[in-house]
């Protein structure tokens, strides 16, 4: 975590950070007392920040509190989502799936780790438009998800959003957006509501590394600073935002020290590991429950192209290959193994009924109507008497 | 009855509002210590402390996406813009997002916010401060947007937008705040969004006008009634949806329309008020729809061209004239 | 002549452009490495170098105002939108900078400068990805905006538009980028902003189309050809400014008038064309002007909504033939 | 001057930072040779920064090279500004200017100080809407800025851009913009210009305490460090943003540490000390010469209201007066005098002439013409026709 000696006013708000919405406000008073005139100045400022490392193959079960029974169901949890995404690769070579398709393969441990440091249905999620992977992590219905990107009434969004806007109100998964950043202070509003309503909830706010080039980051940060927000800004750093690598649009490539202006405790994960992940992210959690917003870097990587048309040209086979060989669900599989808690038996029968699942979300799908043509002046408004001019 | 100014009025709906529901909370630049750029919150942060009131940095896309998320998890935001001119910054906030996602969701989501400030020219701010921005926000579905022209209507109309369960964009200005009316004190008094008012009946020609121009039309139908002519008044109140049904009914019976609009006039509201009219009452029109609106450049600060740039009340009564034919 | 693909087409304007003027450059995201997200620059970060042909972080405020410095300092660039969905998140740099810098320094500096990339829907992208930009940009004095419809306008439109001493928002179509048209390989062929291209002559109905919705026109007229009628279509190609006695005098012939605009309705580019139509053409008009365009939601996402959102040729047809009453 | 040990990509930058455009372009190759896996992660990522701080009263005339003359020019061009400001205040009374006005009175140590880094009409300069300071510290004439503020046909935007809009092209005074933070990237821009143009010319991008809070800061300043851009980017704090003080906008008040993100060097300037000003910006515009861009955070305090209807409510009696006492006029008034260098005799000869010089500017102001009615359809366009639909 990051300590920052030279601020006394971010130590301070550590300090207060428990005080809740009720007592204090969102805004810092008028006339602090004492506070030293801006224009006494030292000699020199020095900063001095220590972000944690959340090394992978650092962190055992045990340590996590995690019983076999949960790490099977992790296991299953990142497999559905590489076995969905797979399909939906297929469905969309077939034309069942059309627009966007963006896969989240090879990030299963980001999602699967962090929806291991919430309470699903309380606390809140909000991501960009590669969504597949958290919402499934989440426990949205796998047959919603999947008529979703058929574009069928029964999807998540009735078929109206699409891949890139998955929605689950009762799971609290807040969407699914497209406009690179721009969800970021959304998920900031979220959090603010969770202090305002003293409802205990944090919201995970999870961005792209190529997000960071917007300025909504910057200014969405700076408020969560500001009104100590129940907030976890999440960095997931798959290294590339379409062709581009984090090193040619970033003039610094530690992403986490974004959070430096802001006085917000940052720190960086190995995300091919769901362990790292889950620790991290616990550890994250509980600042924002006590309104102590902050920020994770978790470094990854997406094996398909940006999307189903990119080739992925800008990139070696040999570094692809690599990161594949660090996968994380095959780790997982290891350790599960290699520490005798399951089988390869046991875990391949995993595999199939995940399999099996997917199989039948796509029958689910095919079988689901197309949504009514007069259905596309709903939801435009609550106001029901759409269109106006009708 | 009681006598308001405009800030009052609007102070007053949002008081009166807050006081019922808890979730109603105020945020943006100087609304709680400063009581308000134009202190229209005057008084708020003391009577509802600062969990409620909220001061924020100069993050128009930052406060306004926070303002969504909060309407997204629950609360009733009332968002302050300092003018509508700083909106542009958040304006991917407010197409994108709030407009945008109850419908990518499917109706999962609603999204009871209000966006409020000021609109429209202030005198001598030159161009970047000047800009009416209702043409830009009326083209959103998934938007409403709200422009009244008196105290009361401010209240009536504000009160609604709060209630309202879809993102409303309420428009005010900065030149009306100090303008005092007559404000209903009836017990929980609400005008209802999407409804026009006809200001003044008449059979002569039809004006369509509301917020500054409101006041433009009412001079220029006396003026043309010191002719001998009677204009029927016609405001808005919303922009959209616009009452058009109300408009329709006045050129049948008028036969010719003017509007004046403060917005620069390509692809405005004017251009739409004029295409609804000729298409829903073609056989009934007897002359073209005019229109007049700010000139079509960026507003500038020397005081003569900024007269100039607005609609003039001569270039009104003129345009009457011309569609009567007189 | 040759046989062009409209990204091709884009792409030859710019390196023509580029080959002559050391001072024009490239500049979005991915348009140099990548090739461009749409393969319209390919080749060119190799053919001008990295100088000149520049990757960007998703910083679209930031590189918009890069640009508009840059222009303001003496260079001409070209900046790429990867769709013109995002240039919202740059809204206020053309709004309140590249449209209105020149006017408050009473013309001491201009704005070369090229905003181009895709507009429009694009098939089941969703509400945030299908955005028709032209009636917000088109509404701002101080800015241009083009809209060809061919792979030869394309290139003619886009070379006069890298020439052009003012500012301007080129819009193209990613569903467009693919066709194939003759374009003239005629030396330095350049094709005149602001002014409209009558596509086809005729005296029944004056068709007014642009961008996709111009092949909508042409297979509308030649419907109504099959029934008999001879339609006027005309492609304003430029947006703003738009060349309006042109379709006047078409309505002169025709006397009525459809436009397919795939803008969402409210405040629109059909709503001016319609409010200039009737204002100085009133007196031939024999039925109101129709309009056929995008539905007033956003863009959903489902195959048949999406299909049903779009302006429609069976819409447009009909629209035709109400107003020739027939 | 920050030093960053911990990203080598930052420190790489700098080594090349003398590489031109032309042989290097802006962009950093796509694939960099042995670029680190961002995976192989350290035990602790370590960040220290010292940012330096210029403080009042330690520096010398003689070490900025400064010979009596040229201190009495600075002294004369600090007087101008506050006489300037003093006399337009009671014009704006009289109602001869109208619309905003915000003076600069307390700042203009900033504007003197920072001219002395540059080549006027070579470098370029670009601010908010305080700009009357800067642009007389530029030399922009008296008549024409007074002018402008009446609205007149001689003013320096031709009447049309009034006290937010100051411009000056030849001498490359790029504005007076009103729309906060969102001429940051435009300055970065013009910076840009300089550098493919290589005509060795930098730009000072001056902005307020408040605009930090813009997104815009964040995205320009990326782009700066990204591409090498020969830009100062000077955050003139001056400890409110309108009523709002910078504890109350800010998660953290050192305004400096916002470089951090972008590996710029960062300093802090004593703004009452014109010295410390002309030696922390030359440093700093020396950096950009080689394509170094880099952030000053000078403190600094404006005597009058946010504008002029702002009575300032907010802030103490006592705080106002002790920073009155630390005035930069007198401060240089008081070095002149003890060092010998000049006589109050002589000091009030200037004050005379620069009181004469805005007198004189307010008779040539009240005697220019206004702008011709159809002038409204001017400077929109390049093109003539305007407008369009005449
Ligand atoms: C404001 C904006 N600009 C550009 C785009 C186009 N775009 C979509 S995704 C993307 C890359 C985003 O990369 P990153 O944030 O790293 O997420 P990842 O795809 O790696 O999950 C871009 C440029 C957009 N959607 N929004
Ligand atoms: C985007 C935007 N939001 C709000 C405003 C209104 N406004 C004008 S000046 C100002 C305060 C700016 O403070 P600062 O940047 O510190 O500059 P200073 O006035 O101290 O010179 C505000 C909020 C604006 N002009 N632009
Ligand atoms: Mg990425
Ligand atoms: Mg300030």
């Amino acid at each position: 975590m990051a300590s920052n000696s030279q601020n006394p006013s971010t130590d301070a708000a550590k300090d207060d950070a428990t005080t809740t919405a009720e007592e204090e406000g969102f805004n810092k008073p008028q006339n602090e007392e004492a506070r030293p005139d801006p224009l006494d100045l030292p000699d020199t400022l020095e900063l001095e920040e220590t972000f944690k490392v959340y090394r992978g193959g650092t962190i055992s079960h045990e340590e996590l509190d995690f019983d076999t029974e949960k790490l099977l169901e992790m296991y299953r949890n990142m497999l559905l989502q590489r076995r969905f995404e797979e399909r939906s690769l297929q469905m969309y070579r077939k034309q069942k799936i059309s627009g966007f398709l963006h896969l989240y393969i090879g990030q299963e441990a980001v999602s699967t780790g962090s929806v291991q440091s919430i309470n699903i249905g309380e606390d809140s999620v909000i991501t960009a438009y590669r969504d597949h992977g958290i919402a499934l992590a989440m426990g949205m219905d796998t047959n919603a998800c999947m008529a979703e990107l058929f574009g069928k009434k029964d999807g998540c969004s009735k078929g109206k959003g699409g891949s890139m806007h998955f929605f689950d109100r009762e799971k609290r998964m807040f969407g699914g957006h497209g406009i690179v950043g721009q969800h970021i202070p959304v998920g900031v509003g979220i959090a603010f509501a969770h202090k305002y309503k003293q409802d205990g909830g944090v919201c995970l706010t999870f961005l792209g590394d190529g997000a960071v080039g917007q300025g909504a980051l910057h200014e969405a940060s700076n408020l969560a600073g500001l009104y100590d927000l129940p907030v976890v800004l999440v960095i997931e750093n798959n290294q590339y935002a379409m062709g581009t690598a984090v090193h040619r649009a970033f003039a610094d490539t530690d992403l986490c020290k974004q959070a430096v202006p802001y006085g917000m405790p940052a720190s960086v994960v190995d995300g091919m590991d769901v362990f790292s992940v889950t620790k991290a992210m616990r550890e994250h959690v509980e600042m924002a429950r006590n309104n102590q917003p902050s920020l994770v870097e978790i470094r990854t990587y997406r094996y398909q192209g940006h999307s189903v048309s990119d080739p992925a040209n800008y990139r070696t086979k040999d570094e692809l290959e690599k990161k594949k060989s660090e996968d994380a669900i095959i780790r997982l599989k290891s350790y599960l193994i290699d520490n005798d808690l399951s089988s390869n038996d046991e875990l391949d029968e995993i595999d199939e009924e995940v399999k099996q699942e997917v199989l039948d979300a796509i029958e689910f799908s095919d079988n689901s109507p197309l949504p009514d043509l007069e259905a596309i002046y709903d939801d435009v408004y609550v106001q029901e008497d759409y269109p106006f001019l009708a | 009855m009681a006598e308001l100014q405009f800030r009052e009025a609007i102070r007053a709906a949002m008081t009166e509002e807050m006081e019922r529901d808890e979730d109603i909370f105020l945020i943006g630049e100087e609304v709680a210590e400063y009581d308000g750029a134009y202190k229209v919150s005057q008084g708020m942060l003391d009577q509802f402390g600062p969990k409620r009131v909220i001061d924020t940095p100069i993050s128009e896309n930052g406060f306004a996406g926070l303002g969504i998320g909060a309407a997204m998890n629950g609360l009733r935001p009332i968002v302050e813009f300092m003018t509508f001119n700083f909106s542009f910054v958040a304006f991917d906030q407010l197409l994108n997002n709030v407009a945008k996602i109850r419908y990518m969701s499917g109706g999962q989501f609603s999204f009871p916010i209000v966006f409020r400030g000021p609109n429209g020219a202030a005198g001598q701010l030159a161009a970047t401060h000047n800009t009416s921005v209702e043409s830009f926000y009326a083209h959103i579905p998934g938007l409403k947007v709200v422009s009244p022209s008196t105290p009361e209507d401010g209240k009536g109309l504000l009160k609604a937008a709060i209630r309202d369960d879809d993102p409303v964009v309420f428009l005010e200005s900065e030149r009306m705040y100090g303008l005092k009316g007559e404000v209903s004190d009836e017990d929980d008094f609400i005008l209802p969004l999407g409804k026009a008012h006809i200001v003044q009946e008449g059979d002569a020609v039809t004006i369509v006008a509301n917020g500054k121009d409101y006041y433009i039309a009412l001079e220029v139908a006396d003026r043309l009634s010191e002719d001998g002519y009677q204009a029927e008044v016609i405001d808005p109140r919303t922009i959209r949806p616009m009452d058009f049904d109300t408009i329709i009914e006045s050129i049948k019976k008028t036969n010719r329309c003017v509007v004046i609009d403060e917005s620069n006039p390509f692809a405005s509201i004017s251009s739409e008020i004029a295409f609804q009219i000729q298409e829903r009452a073609f056989d009934y029109l007897d002359a073209p729809v005019k229109r007049v609106t700010a000139k079509d450049v960026p507003a500038p600060y020397a005081k003569n061209l900024m007269d100039y740039y607005m609609p003039q009340a001569d270039d009104a009564y003129e345009a009457c004239r011309q569609v009567m034919y007189v």
